[in-house]
């Protein structure tokens, strides 16, 4: 017993030694201080850890000289991808790190809590990775979105399944999640509207392990002409495979057509194979753009992190770039990061140009590219938009 | 349309036998421990993780890397069960292990989370593409059935050792009555630990074959695990034959709500049916009557 | 004083059935393939110990799990003062004055022995509910009351020096009493004491016994339950012996000794 | 005062009575001040969710360490509690106060279904059992969506309504520090019912049934019903403190009633000490503000939580009750050698 409770305490004093050196200061003239809301734990991890790549990249990158003379810094919180951390986080950063802007959440749901604290405490928050309609309608002053949101994804890659593939019938598969059932109402009710047919609604956990009995299901749906899919990666990768093994999709033989969101990171289809094959999805982050600041972004992302960069790590990296401008047009406090925010027209980043209109959400499409994948797994760029 | 149903059935006892192969442990512990271990979960994972660094790092073979991960889930279930449950035995309580197991699944989760990255794993095996055509346009693909094969195998290799060799029997007579063991001249303590290591060899390599099925992340046995709870509950706590029919009971009814309902009232399904199972059959499908001596 | 299935003891003139605290008929227990409890039919008059013996295996205590509603029969009857008990809960009985003690001793280990008696408070506790949360004047009567008739059966039973230990701490021995003081807590007409002298020394067991005469003289009706024939023959008024779950022998105990069957069954012939 | 009819009986009540008081009128004081000495909204977000975790913790704690029912799904009441307090008032238009009387009664009700329905169910199956509602209460939610919005949430959930006295100022929730007062006292009065049932005869009860039921029953206790009565009542604490996240969140998706909600309150109760109020409430107090407090570990933070959880169980079942229990002990030892020289 006397040995049990003394490693009791030994572990008890490490783990209280532990807090004394966490948190370490730091004091620094012109610094233009950056909150990041990120799930860092989790499965929403995720996101949170591509987002910081992201992030640190872009930051090194503008502190090698400096922006207007001020040095940008980041700090992140966990916020969980869920409302009452990411509350906490946000108050948290407000409180003790007093940003001028922060940057995140990527869940909806977490954003959508975080957005009335921040109106509160009159700092910005940039979003890139939230496509809820609810963001920026109604939204607040305080809240910007660079990502089309939900309604502009879903009303433009309906109206190009029907127009351009001379889609008829669609089968939509989502994620239970806010993102995905907003995403997969939007296109359902758009490619009614225009006349198509939506022969199946099936929506899904992420938990769920085995897509094949979809995919079985979807057999016996008769011709269906595209397959809306909105999921992570993980799933998605799983998803498309099933498809194809089922002989649905175009990768095993058969008709369907894959549409998929922004959510896909570039390099899927060599995880997927050929399963891929045929796939047209949209995304937020081309790699085979060919403007400056997009290769130059893949290739000091490729040197620092030694791999492929993602749109999450795109979109995050795009974050500070805006920001970065939003500095070297002038602003030096929360309120003029926003005003000069607000009035951004024109600005160029990885995945591509920014506009805000009255509710803060940028109105620029071309932040999405129509890619399709071809037999040796490269893309066709669409140019539909 | 009967393609489609005859697909389900496959598609049913394919995840089914999955179930099985991760609630066999479970029923395994339960038998002789009657605990609950909840760090089962993160067996099936490291078992996941450990065939595809196996195959992916290191070039091996994939059907080598289920012996791989069926030794790694060994090693964690001896570890698990020197560490956690052997010190808590004497206080016998039932709820401190599982609290304690709750708290090793979240170190494993997060350690696994620092180590691997949350970003899913593309696991594929060589036979994960593979489609075999079936009789009447139904199919199934090389790594369905690898499952089906190596379950059946270990299952009936499990069954063989518990009825055919001593510690096996040593093993069975313990789960229905725990005083027996000391009478056969085993040692409780060797017996607890063989039914650990057994039991977490079988999740780790569930966890292999379910690699290249389920998204893998540090996440994935979790999202199995309370399916495995449950049937280890519809089958009857401990009971063998019940988990094995209850598994592939629960994996048609996933198949099937996912035809004709929608996948995402899978667990609302199957959760009323352990329910239902509780409420009017307790002792599970296959009931084995345990008197109370007062 | 009893009356059992076939013999029907008509010979003895005390059949009077008011006089008759419980009363079975034909009770019938199995549990798969073995039939615990055979056709037991018996009526334990008030007043008096009334000893259920038998070797090892004679559903003895299952005949007892059956009286105090731990089992139901499968079939056959059962009354307590004309009060039908087939199908009643074990907590109902309790309320109609029946309490025991169990062989394999159920104390509430992780509580305080004076806690353990008070549990046996549970029926007779008569203050409105929202006593409970306010605990005024009545709450606090009762409460005295309760700490002060458990410390009286504690000294009854000669524990009153351990009210604080933990049950579980307490010596084997000790715990039968203390079982037995829980039980009493009830304030039960009929007592049933399973196996009292199980792992008793010698000095335990008279001190066990000699409480149970005083509660005889208190007028409490108290049944053992044991499978030593010399321990019973010391208390009981009357005793009935069983054997396989059946009927063998009811009568006076020292007419039991000289019982053939009975010898029999105990020299395991 | 009837302990002087009995005067050798040396009651411990009085005493304790006394103390009592004092404790109570102690964490009147400390509510009262919180808020004072954390002045920024991110501590008193946190104040509040201490509070809401004490609720949910003692609840747990009654059904768990009082009754014995190992409860595995304690956030399937705090969810019901939650998403019924902000139904009843957005679909049929109630004031706030009856639809938190609603998310109570709701979620006691779901509480003794459930444990009518598991009643003949003890230790493992009921914690399955418990866990499999908890799963089945979480997909109800995400998928009845027309009802509760599913996991597009519903956002926008007003604070309570001001309170106005005549001649007081106006007391708003919109306020931190008056919604910490208000959760933290309704935790406080909580905890008072509770502790003052556990104290009565129904404590004792609960006890000899969590102990050995087959015992109990033989003392006259109706098992089945006061299982009923705990999971009731514990399960009704759960679904105050979930009208409360609702309506001081301001935001409700099913996932924050996930059933690993369940095991974090799990773990607030046996960290803190099960069987005992006060160590949950401390419990629930310590893993409330120590993942926070970890913040600065990133990545390690919730390794150290699991590792934390663990080494408790295993060197420390009772929690902190029991680790001041040891503190104590060495102290009065070290105190008594002092004395003696």
């Amino acid at each position: 017993m006397k040995t049990r409770s003394a490693i009791f305490c030994l572990g008890m004093v490490a783990i209280l030694g532990m807090f004394a050196v966490a948190n370490p200061a730091h004091a620094q003239d012109k610094l233009i201080k950056i909150g990041g809301l990120f799930p860092m734990s989790g499965p929403g991890a995720y996101f949170g850890a591509q987002d910081k790549q992201g992030i640190e990249l872009a930051i090194e990158q503008f502190n090698k000289a400096g922006v207007n003379g001020y040095k940008l810094e980041v700090k992140f919180e966990d916020s969980a991808c869920s409302p009452l951390p990411a509350t906490q986080a946000a108050k948290r950063l407000l409180e003790q790190y007093k940003p001028l802007v922060v940057v995140g959440e990527e869940c909806s749901d977490a954003t959508l809590a975080v957005m009335p604290v921040m109106e509160q405490a009159k700092v910005p928050l940039l979003n890139a990775g939230s496509s809820s309609i609810k963001i920026t309608d109604p939204g607040n002053p305080w809240t910007f979105r660079i990502m089309p949101n939900e309604v502009m994804q879903g009303v433009d890659i309906a109206t190009h399944a029907y127009k351009r593939l001379n889609a008829r019938t669609a089968v939509l598969l989502y994620e239970n999640t806010n993102a995905g059932i907003g995403n997969a109402k939007v296109f359902g009710d758009t490619f009614k509207a225009l006349g198509g047919q939506i022969l199946a609604d099936i929506g899904f956990g992420r938990d769920v392990n085995d897509f094949t009995s979809i995919a079985t299901r979807i057999t016996g749906l008769g011709k269906v002409d595209v397959i809306p899919t909105y999921t992570l990666e993980g799933q998605g990768l799983r998803i498309t495979q099933a498809l194809a093994q089922a002989g649905v999709t175009k990768g095993g033989g058969g008709q369907s057509i894959q549409l998929g969101t922004i959510w896909l990171p570039f390099g899927f289809e060599q995880k997927a194979g050929k399963a891929s094959l045929g796939y047209v999805r949209i995304v937020q982050f081309d790699p085979t753009d060919k403007r400056e600041v997009v290769q130059d972004f893949i290739r000091t992302f490729k040197a620092k992190y030694n791999q492929d960069p993602t749109h999450i790590n795109a979109h995050a990296f795009d974050q500070i770039l805006l920001i970065a401008d939003v500095v070297r047009r002038g602003a030096t406090d929360a309120q003029s990061v926003r005003d000069i925010m607000a009035g951004t027209k024109n600005f160029s980043g990885v995945t591509g140009s920014v506009e805000f209109d009255k509710t803060n959400q940028n109105i620029k499409m071309d932040t999405i590219h129509y890619m399709e994948t071809l037999p040796d797994l490269s893309w066709k760029a669409l140019g539909w938009n | 349309m009967s393609t489609v149903l005859l697909q389900q059935g496959i598609n049913g006892v394919v995840l089914g036998s999955l179930y099985v192969l991760v609630a066999l442990g479970l029923t395994l512990i339960y038998g002789v421990l009657v605990q609950i271990n909840f760090a089962h979960a993160d067996v099936v994972t490291i078992g996941a993780f450990a065939a595809y660094f196996f195959t992916f790092t290191f070039g091996g073979n994939y059907l080598a890397s289920i012996a791989v991960a069926l030794l790694v889930g060994a090693i964690l279930g001896w570890l698990v069960n020197a560490a956690i449950f052997a010190p808590l035995r004497e206080r016998g309580s039932e709820l401190l292990p599982l609290i304690a197991t709750i708290g090793v699944s979240v170190l494993l989760q997060n350690v696994m989370l620092l180590w691997f990255g949350p970003i899913p794993y593309a696991f594929d095996s060589p036979y994960s593409n593979q489609v075999i055509r079936l009789w009447g346009g139904t199919f199934i693909t090389g790594q369905n059935l690898i499952i089906i094969v190596v379950s059946t195998l270990t299952i009936a290799l499990l069954y063989a050792f518990m009825k055919f060799t001593f510690m096996g029997k040593a093993l069975r007579a313990v789960a229905q009555d725990r005083e027996t063991a000391g009478l056969m001249g085993i040692n409780p303590n060797h017996l607890i630990m063989l039914t650990f290591v057994i039991a977490s060899a079988l999740a780790g390599m569930g966890g292999a074959m379910l690699g290249p099925i389920l998204v893998l992340t540090p996440f994935a046995g979790t999202t199995v695990i309370v399916k495995a709870f449950a049937i280890v509950i519809i089958g009857g706590f401990g009971n063998v034959e019940g988990t094995i029919i209850a598994g592939l009971l629960v994996g048609l009814i996933e198949s099937y709500t996912t035809q004709f309902v929608n996948p995402g009232l899978i667990d609302i399904v199957v959760f009323t049916l352990l329910l239902m199972m509780l409420a009017f059959r307790p002792t599970g499908l296959i009931a084995e009557k345990r008197e109370e001596n007062v | 004083m009893t009356i059992s299935g076939r013999v029907a003891g008509q010979a003895d003139g005390r059949r009077n059935s008011d006089k008759v605290l419980f009363r079975s008929k034909s009770l019938n227990k199995s549990f798969g393939g073995v039939h615990a409890v055979r056709d037991i039919s018996l009526n334990i008059p008030h007043g008096g110990v009334f000893a259920i013996i038998g070797p090892n295996g004679a559903g003895k205590s299952t005949l007892l799990n059956l009286m105090s509603g731990l089992y139901q029969p499968d079939s056959g009857t059962m009354s307590l003062d004309g009060v039908d008990l087939v199908g009643l809960k074990a907590h109902r009985r309790v309320r109609l004055g029946l309490a025991r003690t169990f062989q394999k001793i159920r104390l509430f280990k992780h509580l305080p022995v004076l806690d353990n008696v008070i549990a046996g408070f549970h029926i007779h506790h008569d203050i409105p509910a929202w006593q409970y949360v306010l605990q005024g004047t009545a709450f606090r009567r009762d409460y005295a009351r309760c700490r002060h008739e458990a410390r009286k059966l504690l000294s009854f039973v000669g524990l009153e020096e351990r009210a604080k230990a933990r049950a579980g701490s307490l010596a084997y021995g000790e715990q039968r009493m203390l079982e037995l003081a829980r039980a009493l807590a009830t304030s039960p007409r009929l007592l049933v004491v399973d196996e009292p002298a199980a792992g008793l020394n010698a000095a335990e067991v008279e001190k066990l016994l000699d409480r149970i005469t005083q509660l005889r003289a208190g007028g409490m009706t108290v049944v053992i339950v044991e499978h030593n024939m010399d321990l019973v023959m010391k208390v009981a008024d009357r005793v009935l012996v069983m054997d396989y779950g059946q009927y063998l022998f009811e009568g006076a105990p020292a007419e039991a000794q000289v019982d053939p069957g009975v010898v029999a069954a105990y020299l395991g012939a | 005062m009837s302990s002087r009819d009995h005067t050798e009986l040396a009651n411990p009540f009085d005493r304790s009575s006394v103390s009592r008081r004092w404790w109570l009128l102690g964490a009147i004081v400390t509510i009262g001040l919180l808020p004072l000495v954390f002045q920024d909204s991110y501590w008193r977000t946190n104040l509040i969710v201490c509070a809401l975790n004490v609720m949910l913790a003692i609840g747990l704690d009654f059904i768990l360490g009082y009754a014995g029912q190992l409860n595995l799904g304690h956030s399937a009441f705090y969810g019901i509690g939650a998403y019924v307090s902000t139904l009843v008032i957005t679909k049929l238009g109630l004031p706030f106060w009856v639809a938190f009387l609603c998310g109570i009664v709701l979620a006691g009700a779901a509480g003794m279904a459930l444990s009518m329905f598991a009643v003949r169910l003890r230790g493992h199956y009921l914690a399955i059992a418990s866990l499999g509602f908890a799963v089945i209460v979480h997909q109800v939610l995400v998928n009845w969506i027309s009802l509760t919005q599913g996991p597009l949430g519903i956002y926008g959930i007003k604070p309570p309504p001001e309170i106005a006295l005549p001649g007081l100022p106006v007391i708003s929730f919109g306020n931190s520090a008056n919604m910490f007062y208000l959760v933290a006292g309704f935790a406080l009065l909580f905890y008072v019912l509770l502790d003052q049932l556990v104290r009565s005869p129904i404590g004792e009860t609960l006890t000899a049934i969590r102990e050995d039921e087959v015992s109990a029953s033989s003392l006259g206790i109706n098992c089945p019903a006061w299982k009923v009565f705990a999971f009731g009542a514990g399960s009704a604490v759960a679904g105050a403190a979930g009208a409360f996240y609702a309506s001081s969140v301001g935001t409700l998706v099913p996932d924050a009633f996930i059933i690993t909600e369940s095991f974090t309150i799990l773990a607030m109760v046996i960290v803190g000490g099960m069987g005992t109020l006060i160590g949950p409430v401390w419990g629930a107090i310590l893993l409330t503000v120590l993942p926070e407090v970890l913040r600065g570990f990133g990545d390690l933070r919730l390794v150290l939580y699991g590792a934390a959880l663990t080494l408790v169980v295993l060197f420390m079942p009772g929690g902190i009750v029991q680790a001041a229990q040891i503190v104590r002990a060495q102290f009065d030892r070290l105190r008594a050698r002092l004395e003696a020289g």
